[in-house]
């Protein structure tokens, strides 16, 4: 196998590793289908490069050794661009963004950060925000890390966490899910580039990923599928 | 409940009792006393129920019917005393079950201790006494398994001694062990006859029956089927018990 | 998203329920190949074969079945083997479970009472005629209800499989709950499935356990 | 080749994963002790003669022995915040390894109590010992000699099976694992670490209850036969 | 490895035999030699070795020192064919050890056929035969549970002798049965000697040795300490003996 595009062109599969447990990014819908924004990225892509598509199912944590042992050929589940990630695999262009807060039970009385000491924040284990969290070592934070997004959600609708540190989207979900416990956005934490992930040293698929994302931010493909699951556009500098 | 027996009284007495297991009716009015100081051998073929008569002594088995009471206590009522019962009674099987995570002083102290509420020292002293009169006096702070067969029935009996029973009940206690071992439980036994405590013995030993019981019980089918003196067993009077003292001779 | 538990969420379950009965038949035959080598290999007369596998029932006991699946699943890839999830988690189960068995097995034809060994070896019996002919008949009686038993915990450990990848009856429990996040009544369910399958095996065993010990009983003292 | 291994990258994080196999080890710990008389009692309650106490001792060791830890724990811990009831997560992981090991203890302590010779226990009802007295002094302790291989390994088992807790937010050994993973991106590094280690534990507490059987055992100890 | 041994040779002979377990020394220089046709008992009070001395005959221990031969077979030689002695010699234990799961003919007939290679009828035929010389005809489906212990025990005399082999070794073969069910396995044995087949036995029966045995073995303390035909017994040259059987009468 000389080169990953050859390898998919022949196959005329792409293997796509993608976390369905995060809404609203991979979800299943009330059929039990996957959908999602980064469901319906692929999705795109598939459609667009004349693949047949294959998800390759995987959790936050194995996401990236599923691509460096070639159990898939690219991820794409809201992997935030970070150079340690970056020194393991390769990242294209930014498909969408990520706006992480720390998001508070609306009865709480948080404003900044001294508010948050001794009260644990959920957070999913190994995300950005956890890496972001765990790197605050001066502010003496109480992180309760879960396996995933879901459990964390769970944990907050279920009353054992008061905040989370998440995407404004999952924040605000809690309290769909749980009207006698709503949550919303208090500090602001990070905007993360989200990018497609794949092996390094192939040139020649990351060529053509980023000429495809290029395309679809102009043509507002990409805008349109992330409104409809997150509530709000791409940043404008984005669309430009 | 207890009351205390005067001497004419016998210390065991059974009265037509009955037992089944299921449909097998192993006792089928038995009747015997034992008076006090007499020591009674059970003998019969296996399966006739003489250990059956001997654990509805010591209430292990609830009989159907029939009055048994030993040293006053009415064992065939519901509402006996089981703990008094056993305070009066000693009894040693033939598989010693002596405790094995325990010493032997540990194995003998620990009734009196924690049913009597004897102080340790004087039943480490207690220990010492028992086990002098079965000869085991070294083997203190041994183990069970450190014993050979003989010497851990001595121990049992001794464990049983130590609860000062005022009858003790042997079943086939030799039967398990090699001649020689069973020569020096048997002396144990002979002592303690000649002290004058009363026992109730089931034994394959004519020998030794016929050497130390005062009084023997044949068992047949679940009845008394022969009782007399240790003379009987020379001269028995039904063909069952000629048939069994002959077969008995074939250990010889 | 979100909504209430319909029936395509209830068959959605039931998926992952088949799932987990497929990974467990094939946990159990896997394993009970391996474990059967394994449990000889434990009583050969070589000692070099009985350390060798010792050592190998020490490691894999030793490690929790979540790492060993993904050893499994990661480490055959990264030694260049293509292969998938399914055989993965096959492969792993079966190292998982053959540790178990073949240890649960080697008690049980050790529990074969050693006078049964020596008067087949009177009989001039050769040690695979010994072995044939007179233990093993003897020790799948004894086998039987623990082998029976170990099978539960098989069906309840799949549910580790789900870090492969595998959308078994756990991991479908989860991905509802994403939808539904009714976790109490949600884990309450899987629970329930989980029972469904595993207590008639539980009964089973204990059956067969009481009607061996009966059986047991009733043999020539050794 | 198509992964190159690294480890010292992943070596670096050492505290991190002694710290996980601290934790892991202290849950380990409690649940066996707690689990250990909690099971026992379970035990004892199967035999009672209430059908009531012996019923719910049999449904709650069936229960549990008959779903998965992992469910167990999801249920504990989302159950009690669902009552309003909140505690950490070591508390609620100790809780439900508790409850889980329990289960598994009064089933190997119950075949020890059969496993008492019958005549063990007339020879003590001989001796006018009451039912608690025989319980305590005769039967317990040999009961527990007779299983206590199978104890020891079931709670080994345990301490392996402990690692499901990471998904309710207890940093043992495997979340400090996913952590560390999802951090260095050496996956398989981290993994075959946390194996090693884990044997590591293991041999640990075999040879912890290895010392704990010369204490409970002196005969054993006096008379050299091994376990 | 199998000479024809001539009718002068014995059949099993021990010289100078040394076996020890750890650092105790069971056999302790054992010397003893058994002819075609002989029945020789082996005495002595628990311990003394004699379910060793037996073992080291068909090979069930290693032997430290000395030379045992069998049948022509080298038996202290590691080389010794063992599948080929076993066949030559049949063993009997006082636990029967009948495989539970085979019924009493399917347990008869399997060495014949494994080992030997017999047809399936061939070996039934044989396995009525020797059932019928231990009295056991009707027994032939039956499994070894369903049996009483003196019948597990002749069925386990029976399957021996269905490997025809030239010298049969007893270990205490009754003394798991009570004194009926002795009786009908002493029988089996008596006619077994009466029809010519060489045997040696370990035995507590005092009264069978005397009345079956040609020649008697006393051991003491790992050692041949007396030897000589029956009236050994009523007549011993040693104070051991004198002392053993005098034990030995308790029985009686
Ligand atoms: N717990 C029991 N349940 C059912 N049957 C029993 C029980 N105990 C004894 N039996 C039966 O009762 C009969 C008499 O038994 P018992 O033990 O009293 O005889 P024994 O005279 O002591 O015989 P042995 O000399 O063999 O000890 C036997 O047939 C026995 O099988
Ligand atoms: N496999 C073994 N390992 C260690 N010691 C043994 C072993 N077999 C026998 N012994 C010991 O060797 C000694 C002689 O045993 P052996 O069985 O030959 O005696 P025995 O004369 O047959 O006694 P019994 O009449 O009790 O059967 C005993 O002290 C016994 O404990
Ligand atoms: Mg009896
Ligand atoms: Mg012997």
């Amino acid at each position: 196998s000389a080169d990953l595009l050859d390898d998919i062109t022949q196959a005329k599969k792409i293997r796509i590793s993608t976390d369905v447990a995060i809404p609203p990014s991979g979800m299943m819908d009330s059929s039990m289908k996957p959908t999602g924004s980064d469901v319906e990225v692929a999705q795109l892509l598939a459609k667009d490069w004349g693949l047949e598509l294959e998800f390759i199912q995987t959790t936050g944590a194995t996401r990236i050794p599923n691509v460096l042992t070639g159990k898939a050929d690219i991820i794409i589940s809201t992997l935030s661009v970070t150079p340690d990630r970056a020194k393991v695999i390769d990242f294209t262009k930014r498909y969408a963004t990520l706006q992480s807060d720390v998001g508070c039970l609306k009865s709480s009385t948080v404003k900044d950060w001294p508010d948050l000491k001794d009260k644990p924040i959920g957070v999913s284990r190994g995300t950005t925000q956890d890496t972001t969290l765990s790197n605050m070592k001066d502010k003496d934070l109480k992180i309760s890390r879960y396996d995933d997004d879901a459990t964390m959600v769970t944990a907050a609708v279920s009353g054992q966490v008061d905040c989370v540190a998440s995407s404004a989207t999952i924040i605000n979900q809690i309290g769909v899910k749980n009207p006698s416990r709503v949550f919303e956005s208090r500090i602001p934490l990070a905007t993360f580039d989200l990018a497609i992930g794949l092996k390094k040293g192939e040139q020649r698929l990351m060529d053509k990923l980023n000429a495809w994302i290029t395309e679809n931010v102009k043509n507002g493909k990409l805008n349109a599928i992330y409104k409809k699951f997150h509530g709000v556009e791409l940043p404008p500098d984005m669309r430009s | 409940m207890q009351q205390n027996p005067s001497s004419s009284e016998p210390i065991v007495s059974l009265r037509d009792v009955q037992k089944s297991f299921g449909p097998l009716r192993v006792l089928d009015g038995v009747s015997f006393a034992v008076e006090r100081g007499e020591v009674l051998a059970l003998i019969g073929r296996s399966g006739s129920g003489k250990s059956t008569a001997l654990r509805c002594i010591d209430r292990f088995e609830k009989v159907d019917g029939g009055e048994i009471v030993v040293c006053g206590h009415r064992v065939d009522r519901p509402d006996v005393d089981l703990r008094a019962l056993r305070q009066d009674v000693g009894i040693v099987f033939q598989s010693y079950n002596l405790f094995p995570h325990l010493t032997i002083e540990q194995n003998i102290t620990l009734a009196p201790c924690a049913v009597k509420g004897m102080a340790t020292s004087q039943a480490r002293d207690l220990a010492r006494k028992v086990l002098a009169q079965v000869g085991l006096e070294e083997k203190l702070h041994a183990y069970p398994e450190q014993l050979s067969g003989g010497q851990q029935q001595r121990a049992a009996i001794a464990r049983s001694l130590a609860m000062q029973p005022k009858v003790m009940l042997f079943d086939e206690v030799t039967s398990a062990l090699d001649p020689e071992l069973t020569a020096e439980v048997l002396k144990v036994i002979e002592q303690l006859a000649a002290d004058g405590m009363t026992m109730v013995m089931v034994t394959h030993e004519m020998g030794f029956a016929k050497g130390i019981a005062d009084r023997i019980v044949f068992m047949h089918r679940g009845k008394v089927h022969e009782t007399g003196p240790a003379s009987i067993l020379t001269s028995p009077a039904t063909p069952e018990l000629t048939q069994f003292v002959g077969t008995g001779n074939l250990k010889s | 998203m979100g909504g209430h538990l319909n029936i395509n969420h209830l068959m959605f379950l039931g998926q992952g329920a088949l799932w987990t009965i497929g990974l467990s038949v094939i946990a159990l035959i896997g394993g009970g190949i391996v474990g059967f080598v394994i449990a000889l290999a434990r009583i050969s007369p070589l000692k070099s074969v009985r350390i060798a596998s010792g050592v190998y029932v020490q490691l894999i006991q030793g490690t929790p079945l979540l790492v060993i699946l993904f050893l499994g699943y990661f480490g055959l890839a990264a030694i260049g083997l293509k292969v998938s999830a399914l055989a993965a988690a096959g492969a792993s189960l079966t190292l998982y479970v053959s540790a178990y068995l073949g240890e649960i097995w080697r008690g049980c034809i050790q529990s074969v009472p050693k006078p049964q060994w020596e008067a087949a070896e009177g009989l001039a019996l050769s040690r695979t005629q010994r072995m044939m002919k007179v233990i093993l008949p003897q020790a799948i009686r004894i086998a039987t209800p623990p082998t029976v038993g170990f099978m539960v915990q098989i069906i309840k450990n799949t549910s580790l499989a789900s870090v492969v990848g595998f959308v078994e009856l756990m991991r479908s429990g989860q991905i509802v709950n994403n939808s539904l996040f009714e976790p109490f009544a949600i884990y309450a369910i899987i629970a329930v499935v989980y029972f469904a399958m595993c207590y008639p095996l539980s009964l089973f065993s204990q059956k067969l356990e009481r009607r061996m010990g009966r059986g047991r009983s009733n043999l020539a003292p050794a | 080749m198509s992964l190159q291994l690294d480890f010292p990258a992943v070596l670096e994080r050492w505290p991190n994963f002694l710290a996980g196999a601290a934790l892991t080890l202290e849950l380990a710990a409690f649940a066996t002790v707690l689990g250990a008389l909690f099971g026992t009692l379970a035990a004892v309650g199967r035999g009672a003669r209430s059908p009531l106490i012996a019923g719910a001792c049999k449904v709650y060791v069936e229960t549990i022995r008959n779903t998965p830890l992992l469910v167990q724990i999801f249920l504990v811990y989302f159950g009690l915040a669902s009552l309003g009831l909140k505690f950490s997560a070591f508390t609620v992981a100790v809780a439900a390894l508790t409850i889980n090991v329990g289960a598994y203890t009064a089933e190997i302590m119950r075949a020890g109590f059969e496993a008492i010779p019958r005549g063990q226990i007339e020879a003590a009802e001989g001796l006018a010992l009451s039912r608690l007295q025989i319980y305590w002094h005769i039967i317990l302790l040999p009961a527990i000699e007779k299983v206590y291989p199978a104890l020891t390994s079931q709670f080994v088992l345990l301490m392996l099976a402990s690692s499901v807790c990471s998904q309710i937010s207890a940093e043992e050994l495997t979340a400090v694992a996913n952590y560390i993973q999802s951090d260095t991106y050496r996956a398989f590094e981290t993994y075959i670490i946390v194996a090693v280690l884990y044997v590591i534990l293991s041999l640990v507490m075999r040879a912890g209850f290895w010392g704990l059987g010369l204490v409970l055992f002196p005969r054993r100890r006096r008379l050299g036969t091994p376990l």
